[in-house]
């Protein structure tokens, strides 16, 4: 299995899942309130109160075969509107 | 006169908390207010506004001079970003100058609500249509803020951002819509607008109940919320080193510039003084709320960091530090006391 | 005038403050109330609520009357968890038919506050010992919820269950009544209402101090949580189709069913209007909080979003929309005025 | 080392806790707020205010012989009551 | 009179939420107060004393039993921490003798703001000058205890916290006077003590509009708030079986003994009743929010569980149940009545 | 690529960040409001008031070379103030 971390703005975050969704994965988990640092700036709590807020963080654990579709559905996004994906390895326990 | 209106502006508990939260930024306190308490209160204050303005509606009615400020607004609201925009496009591209001018199109919601405590405590009156205008002057300037992105974008910018996401240009306006007439700030405000409104005209024993939470607590919680956009602000002021001398000037000149050509409307509609501070404000001001949010959703090319720190950073200390007082002198110069 | 009063509950702060959170989601305003806020106010209501009903069951005393109707009470959140349950179960399996007979046993408190603040509107008195009904009838319909399950429950499952994490059955029985009687709204609750029964017994003066945080301000602390119960409300009304019609049905019917056998047990015990309101509506509401969070934990076979929908989704709007002014007709028929 | 990842509605979190403690763990970390999506429905912090809550992220890292021990402990709770749990490895740094 | 005076306490309703919040965590019950919201009430209490502090100072102004009391106070924080440090070196390393004592110089806001209700409750007055007393007793011991653990600390061990991060010992130093003076806490306390003073000495229409926030609204603020110190209070006391008898023995001796020596000063300096108890509690409380916080970051060699959990575990729990109403007795048999 | 969990106290954090930055990391994440346990206790969020508050979780992920430089970096810091470090293997999205 393949464990996905992506870590974007909260603004973008229901985009992201309906992608996620709609590529097939059948679960995933969002933490808010994350806060980061990126070649294009800081990002704290601090705006929270806009609305704008801070980064979420979104794991998925797929299977092997589903990660291409879940990459191809979330690379636009990323590239649109910024935020990073990694891949690891997992297994179920 | 004008010296001790800036000093009694400076030395009252808003804008000395606000001043609290600025200096414990320099100082390097680790004072904060953790997230999501200033959520709280910024809901707690457009509620308790709203609610406020909506009783105060349904007491005045809505007479003809009630329809023609609300209408001014609108339409300084349309103005505003579109000169700023001519102004900002010698100096930035199109995305960036769209999304500023976007900003000072709108609103700030606190600046006004600094501006009736000030009134409050001069004991000038000022009238609950005014709040009608400030909910109405959020969102016309997002709009006009997408459109001009839309128009000034490359050619091949245009054709993919139509592309990327909806296959066509139509599900993209009802985007933009949804954020400048939904966004959670603008639809609380008109909501509890609403409801004052009806309460005030329908259920009047209500309103002494709901007296303690919107009306007795406001000064406090304004305070204490000041305080925590002290510390935002300055927080902010850090980031203007991108923004360049241009920005910095335009953020701190719009605003008077602005305020005069409100002050021109006001004596043209005939405004009491309270109503005319208030419009300048409006004028004045420019939104660090809706329009970022809304911006970086339909306008993603465009640099948060600069229509935030503008905004936030020097236009809104210096409306609520400087502006206010200064545009009460000006008020009083050419509007007859009520 | 059964109209007019339909009408004055629909119009009043916070039953439109409960339509202004439905409609913002149903229009797509992404307003939020971010948590932990909506759990600060729900704190706020129960010690407030609670404080102020041990304060004035601390002038009343605990006559005849008072122990009769909290007695009553009590009988009511036994039985009415047996009756649903035998309705239910024609349809569900006993896991689910439990968790939800158990949900419409217990009771709402948001439900209650609402029905007092609207009395106090209509100006129609109450008693501080309905409280201690309200308080007390939380937790028993857990107790009947768990045993209900228990004894439906097939064979080999009870077996499982009773070996998996205690070794035996014994150890599982203090988990129910943990669940049941020191699950934090319940605890708050009760311990709130000895404390403003103490407080007003031995220290009186500290009432007049605490009067601007329990009473004043709690008009418009329960607009608030009620935008945010909206919001909630709207979101639950999405899983009812998993729930089907029968499901809706017993949803919209219980609760006036309910309500009338209320209405039934006041007129025996001769309970003035203002507190055979409050008695209806504690018979009339269903549970969202105390006892899906301990179904979740002792009978976790029953699916959640069946009893948190119903009870949620409909339930609760109905009663706080129609069912508080309907029962306030019921009553005036039936029990004359004090 | 392995590294464990469990997903969990928050109010199962401390009997997960002590039975990771109880499998000879000798620490965790605990992110709660956590939402998400799965197959039986999708968790928000909507109903936080009940106490019912959202899901909590537990991360354990152990020893790889102690991974036997944790899966036994934590594998019939997570049947019980749902939640997901997955496995890599990692390395102290 | 003197165990009506300990009832009185035990029956007001702070102490008897902090109860509530004690024995809900013995009884297992699950009540509790997420993050962030404690710290709203936190923060909150420090605006509202230091203002309503502030305000009075304006009023009374800096005469020289002003000024000598405050001298006294500071004294008093100097005093606490190098005595309790010699006597807590006889079982203690230097690192944790001197967080511990640091910890006991220092003050609790809370305890303070719980012996003015106490106060007010019994109709006795105090001044405004305490709170500034209070302010300026919070960073010293702070400074006392970086001092304490440097001096006693390993030759080797200086070598390596002094290289360690900064290359020189310096900029050490402006670390310890940030953490001291311009932590969170202490900048929100003396800020909004300048703010009340300003406010009240040159713009006082504005006291009124702040006095339904930081007066009306604060008994019940208090009450919530030390709901969450008992449940807090109470979990700590589970780590202090790593205290050991020496650590628990000081932490309910110290506080009588050093409310004591604050007596003898006040006789001194003749002070009032109600200042006298006020003085006594300053002496006798124990930091448990800035002191720590600092210590983690200048002394971490120092186990936080034995600062916080006798502090926080004990000695507040010994001060605002019992400690308070005793100290009050030892003052009406010392101090003549105003 | 590597991934670097390290789970540490929110006091520290700005140390920590800062070093990860200096050491040459294009980015990274946090999470703060973390609870855990350890050898040396347990840490609720019960103390958040005080500011003393409770852990946070960094993530930062970082090309193979730089594993060298982030961890010397940061090492000092856990050993000084407590906190815990690990890496995994994770690539690129
Ligand atoms: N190398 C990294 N490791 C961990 N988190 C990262 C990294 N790069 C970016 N991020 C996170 O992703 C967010 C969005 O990244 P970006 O779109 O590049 O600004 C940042 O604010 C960080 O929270
Ligand atoms: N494939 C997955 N990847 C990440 N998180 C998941 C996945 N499946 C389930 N979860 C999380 O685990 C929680 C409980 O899962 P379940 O018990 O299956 O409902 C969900 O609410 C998600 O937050
Ligand atoms: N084995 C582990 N797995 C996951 N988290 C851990 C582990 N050990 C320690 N932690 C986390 O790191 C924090 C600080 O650890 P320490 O400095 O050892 O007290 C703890 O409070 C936990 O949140
Ligand atoms: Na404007
Ligand atoms: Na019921
Ligand atoms: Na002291």
């Amino acid at each position: 299995m393949k464990r996905i971390d992506l870590i974007l703005s909260e603004r973008e975050l229901n985009r992201v899942c309906k992608a996620i969704t709609k590529a097939g994965a059948k679960g995933y988990s969002v933490m808010r309130h994350v806060t980061g640092m990126s070649p294009s700036g800081e990002i704290s709590e601090a705006m929270d109160f806009s609305g704008l807020g801070a980064n979420a963080h979104v794991i998925v654990f797929v299977d092997d075969d589903l990660l291409g579709a879940v990459a191809a559905a979330v690379r636009p996004l990323l590239k649109r509107y910024g935020g990073v994906g990694f891949v690891s390895s997992a297994e179920p326990l | 006169m004008q010296s001790s209106l800036v000093l009694q502006n400076l030395l009252s508990a808003p804008v000395l908390f606000f001043f609290l939260g600025i200096l414990g930024v320099l100082v390097g306190s680790d004072l904060e207010i953790p997230s999501p308490l200033p959520k709280l209160f910024s809901l707690y204050l457009l509620l308790a506004i709203g609610f406020k303005g909506g009783m105060e509606l349904a007491q005045s009615g809505l007479g003809p001079q009630v329809l023609l400020t609300i209408g001014a607004a609108v339409a300084m609201s349309l103005l505003v970003p579109l000169s700023s925009f001519l102004l900002l496009r010698l100096r930035l591209d199109g995305y960036n100058a769209a999304a500023i001018a976007a900003s000072y199109g709108s609103i700030s919601a606190v600046t006004f609500i600094t501006a009736e405590s000030f009134l409050n405590v001069l004991e000038v009156n000022f009238d609950g249509f005014m709040v009608a205008a400030l909910a109405l002057m959020e969102s016309p300037a997002i709009v006009v803020g997408v459109v001009l992105a839309k128009i000034t974008a490359p050619a091949e910018d245009r054709e993919v951002s139509g592309e990327q996401e909806n296959g066509n240009g139509g599900l993209r306006w009802r985007e933009v819509l949804q954020e400048a007439f939904l966004n959670g700030s603008v639809y609380l405000l008109i909501g509890s607008l609403v409801i004052g409104y009806v309460v005030a005209a329908f259920s009047p024993a209500g309103l002494e109940k709901m007296d303690p939470f919107t009306e007795k607590l406001f000064y406090g919680a304004l305070c204490f919320f000041l305080l925590d956009m002290g510390i935002v602000a300055a927080q902010r002021l850090r980031d203007l080193q991108k923004a360049g001398a241009f920005l910095i000037g335009f953020s701190l000149l719009a605003p008077p510039v602005h305020a005069l050509a409100g002050l021109l409307v006001s004596v043209l509609l005939g405004l009491s003084q309270g109503n005319t501070l208030l419009f300048m404000v409006l004028c004045a001001s420019a939104s660090y709320i809706a329009v970022p949010a809304a911006m970086r959703m339909t306008v993603p090319q465009a640099n948060p960091s600069l229509y935030i720190s503008t905004a936030l950073g020097l236009t809104f200390p210096f409306n609520v530090v400087i502006g206010i007082p200064l545009y009460m002198v000006l008020t009083r110069q050419f509007i007859p006391a009520g």
